[in-house]
């Protein structure tokens, strides 16, 4: 094979994930994250450049296993950051790390994926036993809801977050029940049925966004007005167009994510912020600066000398670097050392911070 | 029940191959077939006529096992057949061609004659697989009595064409040769004259002696005066599902109810 | 279990207002698999066109907000045409450009089928691609993404103790009933009608008695079409909210509506669907929602176990004698 | 074909097609017994040395290929024979055939993680599991006619997903990871020298099985694919090909011919069944993580298109029927979003273009001309746009 | 001539199955088509209905070239047919299958109606069975009342008597001589040559797709070779049992 294994003056980073399916929504961020990351490093005119390549999985786990193996062993890239949902992660992780390629996650969030003793594998988030413990300390103490009901869309991200929830608020003393739904499904009164017989002060959504929204809509439609919380699957503004007009209006959602458009948690936030808009003229929006952080451990790597997998991997293990969102460094088993919770409530057209998840509040 | 009575005819053996005992088959409101009573002798050509609707065509699918009959019994060679499936119907020797032929329209000639001689073959899907003697003396063996069957119906010039482009004629003539492939004590011929010109329904009649001149019982349905009248040991007449007569080809021409029933003229005034 | 009792109503309305939706999608299967026995795998797109149709109107003429009453009876009325008539016409042009070529040929029903999931393919990633961005002003990466329009006001026309019936269910229910019965006396009563029964069980003798076979699959799949067009309108009325494959899960479920009644039986697509619905909700309601599907297909195996045929036979054509 | 001089260039171009696969096939009839097996043999090597890079480059500028020749491509063609015995041989209309994949995927998952059994082993468990599988499925099924079998195998194939979705003990959602490669059988490494490396396949370990070298895997597909292309080829010269070919052309009477139908249906779906399932365990094994949504309905509407694109009942046609399907998607790739409408399209195209299938059995070629039972009659009338090709139209 | 049929070739796939057949019928005529099994005579009548398509040669009705008109529109200009396999409506109704045979008519057909069940008594028996699963007999009734409901300037006729009880097939025959006598014309093929010839006025003989011979019946009637061929050798002494 003839490829430049690495080493000469540029070096490709991979970005995989779903672009262009339904819930691109939350990972067109983390991808515009990184790309700004990439373009500032090549603006500085490096010896060594970083091209990034987009791998657009769809989300699915299918998808991804043969574009890993294709980054491998045919583009050879360095460094994958990605992929973005803990289903496609789970499938095709064995395959990068078989293949030695170093690879970033920022977004998935499963638990079990810190599991297995990968080597080549990191993430730039608390995992959802951190995010379930939040949010579930959160309706408990926060909310004081004494009746909790789960629903999840039976998805490798959306379960287990659901039933960590739930084991959560059960901990906290709440009464829960539980229904899973068909995300692609569009009828979800079986449910809405469920929920009303429960009558809950509260119900939790493991998912994305997509069906969230729907879910929302037909809860408020069957007359349940109980508050509707959820998790980082759902930290997009497609949830309250999903569910129309006002339904979504106070629900709670979770992440183990800090979103700071205003630039107000730290000088380096402000200026991310305000490059972000500038060149994608948006707000950073969920995981924009975990994408950018992710790159940005690349980079670092690539700064040091290190460009190819083997020598980026090493140095990964011993980065330790303030990033925009949290502080960049990851545990001997690839999970990220910070792990806050925050909390944010759907208001209009906005999402705004609540706080953190320990000790938010709503009215 | 009919006043006549059977009366043995001289080529018959006597023992009695195929008996149908107070059948009755109803569909909702019609009754095809109404408290038959049927015996056939080893040995002879015995033809089934009467009007259209009569319920000859049913009685066949009686026979074999297509519909199970609402009351009555069908013994064939001593034992009950009626209830039992029809592919074990077949194994047990009797074998039928149908009204409106009915072939493997997009197999060879040969292949649908194979297909018949395969009803007594044992290679099971191991066999095949593992290509076995066995196995492969069974499927020599099928095909020299295919090409031997075919000949013996006069189409063996056929052998590799596609039955469904067959002439309408030789198609009959295969269904006959895939009956026998299945070797038959009892073949039940539904029509087989039906589309012939005259010439090839005397050819036909040969092929009827000579099948059973082989030691095989034959039961026929047909509308053709002359081919009945020239090859039937006896005949029964059905009406409304009822039998009207029994008896002589001479005997049956010249009945007064089958007559007016059926004939119109007596048969050999055509 | 305890659910199910205490929400019987509940339950009970929303499996029929989802079975009547299949049931109205199951038409077009029903019908064009009467005349032409092919499973028209696309027809999950000809309703997901209806739905675009029915979406595409509402922005055109300016989304309306809270329709309630009874001029959300009239919007209905009004979609349930745009939705017949975007979806009749599409099932139309499918027809001659994906079946009718194979049809001149003889091609066998399998070849058909493949064609049919072929345009199937095809329909779902034009409308992903290219419909709807163009169509919704969505960058062309987001045509994959679900679109919605808000239009409804919805209360409950019907209240007594536990049974509660909301204005958009009822219309649902209702307007599905009407569709099937009028389809059904016009399969039964008119010429045009007999046409289509005649195609359906010997289309060469059809064409010795004067029937123009084209003429009647055009219009078999214009009526199936409308039909799924209005289940469109109807669903859009509940739901507001489509994506380019809403049809897929849809669309199995209706023909498996229309199996569970008896294909190319209309009275059977009625019963099947509603059956369907109904059942799904029950089982829901036992099981819990990720059995849903289980249970509808069980039920299907069940009944056809015992009765081969589904539920009231089939009828468009017969098994030959 | 009649009077090809008043037709359009593109209807000649398919006749002349057409009479040349005809030919090819007469000539491949009447070969001697030497001349096949010289052609087998090339087969074989022109099948080892398919993924070498020269090969791969252009057949897949976009994907990495020897793990595209093993799956899509081998997997499909081997699902592609295993659901031709249902469809193409005994007429049985299978829609839920990747049930039996994900069976036989999940066999190897739960044996191999769970029970710490090894590949070869598991081959041959989950072979006999998916054909139990099948019977499980016939036995109730197989009374039904046509289409209506068609709906409730494609329940069942859902019906197999969704249980996985919803089962804890196999990983629910998360399906099953960390899924054993079979173990190296041999450290061997075709030397890198001169020969191997002209024709590709210098330095390759085909012994040795790891997620990233997909040629030994390919070799692995390839040793099933060929058992499989064994077995069915004997069972369609023999009398169960010719029961399972009466049953789909006239059940009743060939059960009136003593063809004891209920048996060789469910025959017919047992060994569809557990081709099926081999070709899930070797994917598994390779994949090393499994999830219910590999195994969606699309893939068993996919596979049904190989066999009818290729020519159903034609072995070598629905091989390269499955071939084209699964290759096509990732020759396109460079056509991004645009390439499932470009597939899509193709379908409906490749069907209007060769409706009997790119090689179609010489039986079921005339079958679909015929167009029994199907959409024949419905072209049967003369007049319309394209009556002149309605030459083949049956009745 | 009310219909000419001039020099046709017709192909089944490959196989050539009319290699230049031509034939007229004039108004009021009875013409019949006789020939052995394959000879081509259904091709014949389904060409001129438009089943099949031409590969060359012409069709020509009430002066018109009719190659290219699809199917159903001959119908509407006149042409009926009583198909080979009967061709009746599986799951239709007596009744339905009967209206279908007026499906191209305008005026009522309410009077035609009743003559049929006059004609066929069992027919009228049996109304709203479903024509399934009628016996091939009454099956056959079925679709030549069908047929007659059409109405046509042309009447084709396929095998009219195959599977009729005997005392029927002289109906039939005496059916056709009537509605001949009414201003029908008739195609008729048959094999029962004898009679067929005995109610035609002028006859082809077909053999292998092409015509051997034409003349009126009553010649055929007493040609050796078609006697020879077609009447059958011995179609008198074969009454008796034994050869
Ligand atoms: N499945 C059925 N359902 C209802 N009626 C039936 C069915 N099968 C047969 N019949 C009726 O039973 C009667 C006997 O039919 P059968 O086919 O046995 O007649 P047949 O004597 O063979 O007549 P033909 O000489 O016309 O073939 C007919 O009146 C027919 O309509
Ligand atoms: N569907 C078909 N496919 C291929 N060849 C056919 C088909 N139908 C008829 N043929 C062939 O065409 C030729 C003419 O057949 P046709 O049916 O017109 O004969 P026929 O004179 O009506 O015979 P019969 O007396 O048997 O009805 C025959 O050689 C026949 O084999
Ligand atoms: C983008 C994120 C919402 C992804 C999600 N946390 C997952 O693990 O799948
Ligand atoms: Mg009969
Ligand atoms: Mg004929």
């Amino acid at each position: 094979g003839g490829n430049s294994k690495g080493g000469g003056d540029n070096v490709t980073i991979g970005f995989m994930g779903d672009l262009t399916g339904e819930n691109s929504g939350i990972v067109i961020p983390p991808k515009q994250g990184a790309q700004l990351a990439i373009d500032q490093y090549n603006a500085t005119n490096p010896k060594v450049k970083i091209t990034l390549k987009t791998y657009d999985s769809q989300g699915k786990g299918e998808q991804a296993v043969p574009l890993a193996k294709q980054a491998i062993t045919k583009d050879k890239i360095a460094g994958l950051i990605g992929p973005t949902f803990s289903g496609e992660s789970a499938q095709a992780d064995p395959v990068l790390e078989e293949g030695k390629l170093p690879n970033i996650s920022s977004s998935a969030t499963n638990a079990a994926l810190a599991t297995h003793g990968w080597k080549y594998w990191h993430r730039l988030i608390a995992n959802d036993n951190v995010q379930g413990a939040g949010i579930g300390e959160f309706i408990t103490n926060g909310l004081k809801a004494k009746k909790v009901f789960i629903v999840h869309d039976n998805s490798e991200y959306g379960k287990p977050l659901g039933e960590t929830v739930k084991a959560t608020v059960e901990k906290g003393g709440a009464q829960t029940s539980e229904d899973p739904i068909d995300p692609n499904g569009s009828d979800f009164s079986a449910t809405v049925n469920k929920v009303k017989a429960f009558s809950p002060d509260a119900i939790f959504f493991g998912g994305y966004y997509a069906a969230g929204g729907k879910l929302i809509k037909q809860l408020r439609e069957g007359g349940v007005k109980a508050r509707f919380l959820s998790g980082d699957g759902s930290l997009d503004q497609g949830l309250a167009k999903g569910a129309g007009g006002t339904n979504a209006e106070g629900s709670v959602i979770g992440c183990p994510c800090l979103i700071d458009p205003t630039g107000t948690a730290s000088a380096a936030s402000k200026k991310f912020a305000a490059d972000y808009k500038a060149k994608f003229n948006a707000d950073p929006a969920i995981y924009s600066a975990e994408g950018y952080d992710a790159a940005t451990a690349f980079i670092e790597a690539v700064k040091a000398g290190n460009t190819t997998p083997e020598k980026i991997n090493d140095f990964l293990t011993k980065v330790d670097k303030p990033g925009v969102s949290k502080e960049i460094k990851f545990q001997s088993n690839g999970e990220p050392t910070a792990t806050d919770v925050y909390v944010y409530e759907v208001k209009g057209n906005q999402l705004p911070l609540l706080g953190s998840a320990k000790n938010a509040t709503v009215k | 029940m009919s006043e006549t009575t059977a009366v043995p005819a001289e080529k018959s053996t006597g023992t009695p191959a195929l008996e149908l005992r107070e059948i009755t088959m109803r569909f909702g409101g019609v009754v095809a077939i109404n408290g038959l009573n049927l015996t056939i002798n080893e040995g002879e050509i015995f033809a089934l006529i009467g009007p259209n609707g009569a319920g000859k065509t049913t009685v066949f699918n009686v026979v074999t096992g297509v519909y199970r009959p609402t009351e009555g019994q069908v013994v064939f060679a001593g034992s009950r057949i009626d209830g039992k499936k029809r592919f074990q119907v077949t194994k047990g020797g009797v074998a039928r061609t149908f009204q409106n032929v009915r072939l493997f329209h997009n197999m060879s000639a040969l292949e649908n004659v194979m297909v018949g001689a395969d009803a007594h073959h044992r290679t099971g899907l191991a066999g095949a697989a593992l290509g076995l003697p066995w196995h492969r003396r069974e499927e020599r063996d099928g095909r020299v009595k295919a090409r031997e069957l075919m000949e013996f119906v006069g189409i063996a010039h056929r052998m590799e064409e596609t039955a469904k482009n067959l002439p309408y004629g030789d198609q009959r003539r295969l269904e006959i040769a895939r009956a026998l492939a299945t070797d038959p004590k009892l073949l039940l011929l539904d029509e087989p004259a039906a589309g012939m010109n005259p010439t090839e329904k005397e050819d036909l009649q040969g092929l009827i002696r000579r099948i059973r001149d082989t030691g095989r019982t034959v039961l026929l349905i047909e509308h053709d005066m002359s081919l009945i009248m020239g090859i039937s040991d006896r005949i029964a007449v059905l009406d409304f599902g009822q039998k009207i007569a029994e008896g002589l080809p001479a005997e049956i021409q010249n009945n007064q109810r089958v007559i007016d029933a059926y004939l119109g003229v007596p048969a050999d005034a055509s | 279990m305890n659910n199910l009792f205490s929400q019987f109503w509940p339950y009970t309305i929303d499996g029929l207002s989802l079975g009547a939706i299949y049931a109205l999608v199951a038409l077009g299967y029903t019908m064009v698999y009467g005349v032409l026995r092919l499973i028209n795998f696309a027809h999950s797109e000809i309703f997901m066109i209806g739905t675009f149709g029915v979406l595409g109107a509402l922005h055109l003429f300016g989304m309306p907000s809270n329709v309630g009453g009874f001029a959300l009876v009239g919007l209905a009325l009004v979609l349930a045409v745009v939705g017949g008539v975007a979806s009749g016409g599409s099932a139309v042009i499918l027809e001659y450009v994906a079946y009718r070529p194979l049809r001149r040929k003889g091609a066998s029903r399998l070849a058909a089928l493949i064609s049919a999931i072929g345009a199937s393919l095809f329909l779902q990633q034009l409308f992903a691609r290219l419909v709807i961005p163009q169509a919704f002003g969505l960058p062309k990466e987001k045509g994959a993404l679900p679109v919605q329009g808000h239009f409804v006001h919805r209360d409950d026309v019907i209240h007594i103790g536990g049974f509660e019936l909301s204005n958009d269910r009822l219309i649902v229910i209702v307007g599905a009933v009407l569709m099937m019965v009028l389809l059904d006396v016009f399969v039964n009563r008119t010429k045009l009608g007999r046409g289509i029964r005649a195609t359906a069980q010997d289309p060469e003798t059809a064409v010795l008695m004067g029937v123009n076979i084209d003429r009647i699959v055009t219009a078999t799949f214009a009526l199936g079409g409308a039909m799924a067009g209005v289940a469109a309108a109807l669903y859009m009325l509940r739901f507001e909210e489509t994506k380019f494959d809403v049809g897929f899960l849809l669309g199995i479920k209706a023909f498996t509506a229309a199996v569970l009644g008896g294909i190319g039986n209309l009275r059977g697509a009625l019963v099947g669907g509603i059956v369907l619905g109904v059942i799904e909700m029950y089982g829901s309601a036992i099981f819990g929602s990720e059995w849903q599907n289980v249970v509808a297909f069980s039920v299907l195996v069940l009944v056809l176990m015992f009765r081969p045929t589904g539920i009231l036979g089939e009828s468009l054509q017969q098994a030959r004698a | 074909m009649n009077d090809s001089t008043n037709r359009n260039p593109l209807a000649r171009a398919r006749d002349g097609y057409s009479s040349f696969s005809d030919s090819l096939r007469d000539r491949w009839g009447s070969a001697p017994r030497w001349a096949r097996w010289v052609v087998y043999l090339l087969l074989i090597v022109v099948a080892i040395i398919l993924p070498a890079d020269g090969i791969g480059s252009f057949m897949s500028p976009y994907t990495d290929w020897p793990t595209l020749l093993f799956f899509p491509i081998g997997g499909y063609i081997l699902l592609a024979i295993g659901l031709n015995v249902v469809v193409g041989q005994a007429g049985l209309l299978d829609l839920g055939y990747v049930a039996f994949f994900a069976i036989g995927g999940y066999a190897m998952a739960i044996f191999g993680t769970k029970m710490h059994l090894s590949f070869w082993e598991i081959l041959v468990v989950g072979v006999l599991l998916s054909a139990a599988s099948g019977i499980i499925l016939g036995a109730p099924t197989l009374r039904l006619r046509g289409d209506y079998l068609a709906i409730v195998t494609l329940g069942f194939g859902e019906i197999v997903r969704i249980v996985a979705q919803n089962t804890d003990y196999i990983g629910g959602p998360n399906g099953i990871g960390g899924i054993p490669h079979p173990p190296t059988l041999s450290e061997w490494t075709i030397p890198d020298n001169g020969f191997f490396d002209a024709i590709g396949i210098g330095g390759v370990q085909p012994f040795k099985y790891g997620a990233l070298d997909g040629k030994p895997y390919y070799y692995v597909m390839l040793l099933v694919i060929v058992l499989a292309i064994i077995f069915v080829k004997r069972l369609e010269n023999s009398r169960v090909g010719r029961a399972w070919a009466s049953i789909r052309e006239d059940e009743d009477a060939a059960e009136l011919m003593g063809v004891p139908t209920f048996k060789f249906k469910l025959a017919a779906f047992a060994i569809g069944a557990a081709i099926g399932g081999a070709g899930g365990v070797v994917y598994g094994s390779q994949a090393t993580s499994i999830i219910p949504n590999n195994f969606p309905f699309i893939l068993s509407a996919t596979i049904l298109a190989a066999v009818v694109l290729g020519g159903s009942g034609n072995l070598p046609g629905v091989m390269l029927g499955a071939f084209l399907v699964a290759w096509i998607p990732e020759r396109i790739r460079g056509l991004q979003e645009y390439r499932v409408l470009v597939f899509g399209g193709v379908l409906v195209l490749l069907m209007i273009f060769r409706p009997e299938g790119l090689l179609p059995s010489r039986r079921r070629k005339a079958e679909l001309a015929e167009g029994e039972g199907g959409m024949g009659g419905l072209g049967a009338e003369v007049g319309g746009p394209v009556t002149v090709a309605a030459g083949e139209v049956g009745e | 001539m009310l219909l000419e049929i001039e020099d046709i070739h017709v192909h089944y796939g490959k196989i050539a199955a009319l290699k230049g057949v031509s034939v007229e019928v004039d108004e009021g005529e009875v013409v019949t088509l006789i020939g052995a099994n394959g000879a081509g005579k259904t091709t014949t009548l389904k060409t001129i209905s438009g089943l099949r398509p031409l590969t060359s040669g012409s069709i020509r009705f009430d002066g018109k070239d009719i190659s290219k008109v699809p199917g159903h529109r001959r119908v509407l200009m006149g042409i009926g047919q009583s198909p080979e396999g009967r061709g009746i409506f599986p799951g239709m109704t007596v009744v339905e299958n009967l209206q279908m045979g007026a499906y191209a008519r305008r005026d009522q057909a309410a009077k035609d109606l009743e003559e049929v069940y006059e004609l066929f008594p069992r027919l009228a028996e049996r109304k709203n069975q479903a024509g399934g699963t009628m016996s091939g007999g009454e099956q056959q009734m079925l679709a030549i009342g069908r047929a007659l409901m059409t109405k046509p300037r042309v009447l084709l006729l396929d095998e009219p008597s195959m599977g009729l009880a005997p005392k029927l097939i002289q109906q039939i025959f005496e059916i056709i001589t009537e509605i001949n006598r009414r201003g029908t014309t008739v195609l008729l093929v048959e094999q029962n040559a004898q009679q067929a010839l005995q109610v035609a006025h002028r006859a082809y003989v077909l053999e292998t797709g092409s015509v051997v011979k034409s003349a009126e019946a009553s010649e055929l009637l007493n040609d050796p070779q078609v006697r020879a061929a077609y009447l059958g050798g011995g179609a008198e002494a074969a009454a008796g049992p034994g050869d």
